[in-house]
């Protein structure tokens, strides 16, 4: 069975043929867009004006662009997973198939949550731990969730509700 | 549909196929120009039930006076109770589950309640497209024709119309901006703002495209009575758009919509205070509007249109909700159950307590205790069912104020409990209400 | 404080400045490693108050017997309907807001309510540091020195404590992680899952680290009794968290609290249930902790650490609840007391209704009718006084669960009601409760 990451490599080479739907879209649509970190490339597409919209209003929009916060640390990954997401996007751009307002996928939601420990590290080390640490006495001592009390930062949502758990 | 298409869409929103007019009233033509928009609001036929709300499509057999096929399920059957509280009054002949827009006419003109009493013209107010017939009817304006029309007996008036609720009752043909055409609202609305310090209120003229985004919904949705022997369509709205202070209006005027048939109270209806309820909820306060959750942005290729399509955000929840709320759909149906539920179980708490009154003062009067002797239970009875019958006839079975809801039935039950208590010992005086 | 420093900070939390054993009492030695939340701590002596919560410094003269110098308000002065509710109980002579946990042992050292009755050693579970003088008590075993405190007298239990709640009786010293060091929260929330079909639940084995953001004060924010003449601390959970389950357990097991004075009923008395409330509102719903709102987290030069002044959040808003609510102080300050106002005005019909109702019954009684022809109006006080008392006492006013805590009273009002209908004609059988 494939890892995670490998199977978002083998995507990552599909995308690379301009063959299929999925491929025609990517490059017409700019989806190679995903390899930049410019924020108008990811409103290029319609469907992420909302959040684009929003970005330009949070908080982070001096400080931190959709990739600071979508996509993972490592340099492997991070190309994965541009290339997973556009590969998906793109095709689910193109047959419109697709929730709306758009959901994240669990995936996804893990690295934007990882994503704020890259900046705010420090800010967050006496909470986090020491009891934190896996190794802790208390077995189930998950990791803590910031998007629970700072879902918005990215891009707040309308009538200044929580983003949820 | 692919990319391409996208992105041309995108450029131009949509084609100017015909000139709309001030007087255009069939929605086809409008539909020409907006077919998104248009598709949708036919869909208003579909009826499908959700725990507490949509509708069910019951079938029927035609019949001469009634050429229906289908309606939505009888209130009645549902709920027996219903019939005891409104004895007497053409309610308890016939009263059902409101379905889409598209029925909103013919449920008018084909419900038993039009046999069992005389009904005025001014019903149309809100089953019909009436701007232009409004208009026409006088000579260019709009309050005089509605003036004329509500003093028409319902089957003359009933010629002057063609159409339910159109997009020239909710729009500005030119602009397509939103617009507020029921005088019944203009001046309601207008006594409201009165009431809270905003001096002469014009909504077409004050009101923000967010307020209109609930107002155009509120000409309709709203508690209401017949005025005078002209039957002017009145919201009560004088002291503010509170049940006690929507009641304190009609202890002012001593309107009563009929006397109970079984206890002799003179009792009043509460019909749909959708807009009134709504406005006590948190929602609300945060500035979501009826159309947020009933008609939510959808998208149609690169354009953004309004679900025309109006109905329960149960059947929607996705575009309805989740847009603010990023909890899991079926979680997101728990939570609104759990506070209809919460609604239910006290409604019912307080007509259990109003079977037992009317059970009991209809002993007592063939017992031969007087009118005069009954006097404070009558009051007691009249405010009590007034307000179980504002939670009962309010549509969204507590969701839209879900606190709101439950403190006025939970004084409901005060009250009518305290009314058994006074036709025991007729000495008693009861407290005053809060 | 320059940015290097900062960065140090930020690579270690915390310095080891002393050994924490698990014998460590005194927060001032945990204070030595972790200042920021040992300062924190110690403000729980402010006393401030909001408009329904906090607490006002009520300055006294000392006495030999009652040595405090300031002491929180009388809600009997402020309410004097409650003594008539606990006519014949210790509530009725003493009964105070509740202050910062600063004062959790003086308070219940020096209560009139000591005086009034015999209190066991039991009492200490929720008023002082026990982790400790449990264990050393039981030889090392936490439960059989819980269960050796509960038997012996207030006064001599008393001797084997020292301090109000502290670090260790919430953290393991070694991780610093959340533990939960209370016998009858252990018991109770394990019979709680239970009801809801999760076998064997270990508190500190099985609940996730969010879960104990809220458990640590639910070990002692609860409603509970004493069980048996061991006086076990005993919370009522084996049907669940909710009024109507909690009040089926003490129906099932009869037990009583006192007989009220003036009508011979058998009643309850409802005590700081915030966690069974709060378990039902909207708030637990979506993962809101207790910490969330009264720890929240606070900026500490580079650290964000969690605040250990508990108290309301209404003094605290911005950080209590506006990372989450980006609505401005005065509109979340006004969101919460309207919520509140909607509680209090309902607890107001409730406690009325039961101040006619006693006047009733002991005018009735003096007129001779007996206890057995009261059985169905006593059945009706105990179910009604418990579900107002139950709401009076939680702390929020009703905000941890609005639609909970007026479906409660709605439902109280309707018991007492009928209890008074009931005493009029003792023939009539009372409606089940639902
Ligand atoms: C080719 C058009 C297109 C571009 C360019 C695009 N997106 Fe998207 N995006 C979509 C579509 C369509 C969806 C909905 C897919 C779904 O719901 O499964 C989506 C969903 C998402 C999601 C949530 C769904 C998930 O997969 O978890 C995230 C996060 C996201 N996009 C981020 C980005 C970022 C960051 C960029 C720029 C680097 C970007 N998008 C650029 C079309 C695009
Ligand atoms: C690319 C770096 C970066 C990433 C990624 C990032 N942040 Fe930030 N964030 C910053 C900077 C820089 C600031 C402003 C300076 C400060 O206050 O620390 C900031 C400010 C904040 C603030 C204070 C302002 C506010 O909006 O309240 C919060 C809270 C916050 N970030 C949370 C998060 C969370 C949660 C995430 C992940 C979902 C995240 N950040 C991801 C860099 C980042
Ligand atoms: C339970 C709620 C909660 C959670 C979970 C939470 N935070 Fe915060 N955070 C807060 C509060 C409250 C503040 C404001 C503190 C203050 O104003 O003193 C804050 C402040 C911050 C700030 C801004 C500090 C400043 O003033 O510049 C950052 C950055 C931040 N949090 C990052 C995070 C990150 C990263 C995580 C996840 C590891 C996280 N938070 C988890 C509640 C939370
Ligand atoms: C500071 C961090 C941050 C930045 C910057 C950011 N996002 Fe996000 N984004 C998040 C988080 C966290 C979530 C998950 C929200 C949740 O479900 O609670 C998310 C979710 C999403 C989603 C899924 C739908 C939703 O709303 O949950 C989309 C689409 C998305 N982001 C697109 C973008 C785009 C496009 C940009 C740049 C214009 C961007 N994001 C910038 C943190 C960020
Ligand atoms: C925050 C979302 C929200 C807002 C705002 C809202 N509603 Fe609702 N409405 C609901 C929900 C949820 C229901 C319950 C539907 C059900 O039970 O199936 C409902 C029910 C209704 C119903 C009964 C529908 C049915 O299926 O029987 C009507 C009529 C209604 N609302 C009208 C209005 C009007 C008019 C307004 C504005 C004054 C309004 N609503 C504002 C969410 C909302
Ligand atoms: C001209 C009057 C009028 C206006 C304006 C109006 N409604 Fe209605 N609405 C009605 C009537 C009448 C019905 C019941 C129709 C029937 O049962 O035949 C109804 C039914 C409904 C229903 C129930 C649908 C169902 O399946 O049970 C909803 C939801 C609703 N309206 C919401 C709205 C919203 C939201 C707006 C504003 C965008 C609005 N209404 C504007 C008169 C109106
Ligand atoms: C102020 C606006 C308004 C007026 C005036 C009005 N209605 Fe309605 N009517 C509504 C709304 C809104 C609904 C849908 C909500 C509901 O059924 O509670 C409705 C629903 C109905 C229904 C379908 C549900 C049912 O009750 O069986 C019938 C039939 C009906 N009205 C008949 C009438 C008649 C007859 C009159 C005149 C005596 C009248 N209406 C006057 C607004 C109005
Ligand atoms: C009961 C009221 C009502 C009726 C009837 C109605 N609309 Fe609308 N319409 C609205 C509301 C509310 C909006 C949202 C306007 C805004 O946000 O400013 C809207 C928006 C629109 C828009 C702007 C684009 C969009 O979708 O948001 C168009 C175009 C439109 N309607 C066309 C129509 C057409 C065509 C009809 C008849 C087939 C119609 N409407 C009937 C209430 C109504
Ligand atoms: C435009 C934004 C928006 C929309 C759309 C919306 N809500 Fe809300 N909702 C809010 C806000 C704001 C609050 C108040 C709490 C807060 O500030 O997060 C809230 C509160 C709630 C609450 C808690 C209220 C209570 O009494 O417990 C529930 C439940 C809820 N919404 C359900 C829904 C449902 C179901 C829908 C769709 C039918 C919906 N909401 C649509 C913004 C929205
Ligand atoms: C969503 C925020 C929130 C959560 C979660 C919450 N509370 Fe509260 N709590 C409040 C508010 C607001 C008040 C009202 C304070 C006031 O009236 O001044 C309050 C009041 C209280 C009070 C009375 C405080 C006083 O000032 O007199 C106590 C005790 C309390 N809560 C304990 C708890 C416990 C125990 C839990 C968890 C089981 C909990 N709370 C969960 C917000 C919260
Ligand atoms: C060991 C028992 C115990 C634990 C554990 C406990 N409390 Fe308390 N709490 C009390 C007592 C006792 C009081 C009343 C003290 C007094 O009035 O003298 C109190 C008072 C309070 C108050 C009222 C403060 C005021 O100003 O009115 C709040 C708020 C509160 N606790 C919240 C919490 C929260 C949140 C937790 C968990 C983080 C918690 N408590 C854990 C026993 C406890
Ligand atoms: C299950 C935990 C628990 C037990 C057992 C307990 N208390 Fe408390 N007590 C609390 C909490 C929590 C508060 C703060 C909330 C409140 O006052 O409602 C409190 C508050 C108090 C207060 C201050 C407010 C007031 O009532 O005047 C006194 C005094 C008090 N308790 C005395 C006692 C006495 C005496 C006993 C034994 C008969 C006792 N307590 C047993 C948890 C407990
Ligand atoms: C009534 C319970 C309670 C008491 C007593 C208590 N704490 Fe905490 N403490 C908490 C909670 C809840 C957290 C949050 C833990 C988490 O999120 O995992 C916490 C967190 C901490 C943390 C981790 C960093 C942070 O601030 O979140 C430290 C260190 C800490 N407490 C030290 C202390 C010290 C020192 C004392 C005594 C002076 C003490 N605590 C007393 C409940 C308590
Ligand atoms: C960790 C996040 C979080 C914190 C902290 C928080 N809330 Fe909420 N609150 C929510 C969520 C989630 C909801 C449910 C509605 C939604 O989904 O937006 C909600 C709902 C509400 C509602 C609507 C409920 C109703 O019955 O009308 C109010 C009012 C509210 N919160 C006030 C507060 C106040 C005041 C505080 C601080 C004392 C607070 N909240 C703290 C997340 C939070
Ligand atoms: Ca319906
Ligand atoms: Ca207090």
């Amino acid at each position: 069975m494939l890892s995670d990451l490998a199977a978002r490599l083998l995507i990552a080479a599909l995308v690379g043929i301009p063959a299929g739907v999925g491929g025609y879209t990517f490059f017409y649509a700019k989806g190679a867009s995903y390899l930049t970190n410019d924020p108008r490339a990811c409103a290029n597409c319609h469907v992420m004006q909302d959040h684009y919209d929003a970005w330009v209003k949070s908080s982070h929009r001096a400080v931190a662009t959709c990739n600071d916060c979508h996509s993972p640390k490592n340099v492997v990954a991070k190309y994965a997973t541009k290339a997973e997401n556009g590969f998906w996007h793109s095709l689910k751009f193109t047959t419109g198939d697709y929730k709306n307002p758009i959901q994240i996928r669990p995936h996804n939601k893990a690295i934007a949550e990882h994503s704020c420990l890259k900046c705010h590290q420090g800010i967050v080390d006496a909470i986090a731990g020491p009891h934190a640490a896996p190794a802790a006495d208390h077995p189930k001592n998950e990791e803590m969730s910031c998007t629970r009390c700072h879902g918005g930062v990215g891009h707040p949502l309308p009538g200044g509700t929580t983003a949820g758990l | 549909m692919s990319i391409m298409e996208h992105k041309e869409e995108a450029r131009t929103p949509y084609q100017q196929v015909v000139e709309l007019t001030d007087d255009t009233v069939d929605p086809a033509i409008w539909g020409r120009n907006f077919p998104a928009q248009y598709d949708g609001y036919k869909r208003t036929v579909d009826q499908q039930r959700t725990r507490y709300g949509g509708s069910e499509a019951v079938p029927r057999t035609p019949t001469q006076a009634d050429p229906r096929e289908v309606v939505a399920q009888s209130r009645l059957k549902e709920d027996p109770r219903l019939a005891v509280m409104w004895a007497g009054y053409a309610f308890s002949k016939d009263f059902r589950e409101e379905r889409g827009h598209a029925f909103m006419l013919e449920d008018q003109v084909f419900t038993e309640r039009q046999k069992a009493a005389k009904q005025p013209g001014t019903c149309l107010h809100c089953h019909a497209s009436v701007y232009v017939p409004y208009k026409q009817a006088g000579g260019g304006d709009l309050v005089k024709g509605f003036e004329k029309l509500n003093q028409m007996p319902y089957a003359e008036a009933l010629k002057h119309v063609k159409h339910p609720v159109s997009c020239i009752d909710c729009h500005e043909p030119k602009s397509m901006a939103l617009r507020v055409t029921r005088p019944a609202f203009i001046e309601g609305i207008k006594a409201a703002k009165a009431a809270q310090g905003v001096k002469d209120f014009d909504v077409n003229r004050d009101a923000t495209r967010q307020e209109m985004r609930t107002f155009t919904c509120g000409q309709c949705h709203v508690e209401y009575f017949f005025k005078g022997k002209e039957k002017r369509l009145t919201y009560p709205w004088d002291k503010g758009l509170k049940v006690e202070q929507i009641y304190a209006v009609y202890a002012e005027n001593g309107h009563k919509d009929w006397v109970h048939a079984r206890t002799g109270a003179k009792v009043l209806k509460a019909q749909h205070p959708e807009f009134e309820m709504y406005s006590q909820g948190v929602h609300a306060r945060s500035g979501v509007t009826c159309a947020d959750c009933h008609m939510p942005y959808k998208r149609e290729g690169a354009q953004k249109v309004s679900d025309h399509h109006v109905r329960s955000p149960m059947l929607n929840i996705n575009r309805a909700c989740q847009t603010c709320h990023k909890w899991p759909e079926e979680e997101l149906k728990a939570r609104v159950e759990s506070l209809q539920e919460r609604t239910y179980l006290m409604r019912d708490h307080a007509l259990n307590a109003l079977m037992d009154l009317v059970k009991e003062v209809e002993q007592a009067r063939a017992r031969g205790v007087t009118d005069a002797q009954l006097a404070n239970v009558h009051e007691l009875q009249r405010r009590g069912q007034f307000y179980v019958d504002f939670v009962e006839a309010e549509n969204s079975t507590g969701f839209h104020a879900p606190e709101e809801a439950l403190r006025i039935l939970g004084q409901s039950i005060d009250y009518i409990r305290q009314a058994q208590l006074a036709l025991r010992d007729v000495t008693t005086v009861p407290r005053a209400p809060k």
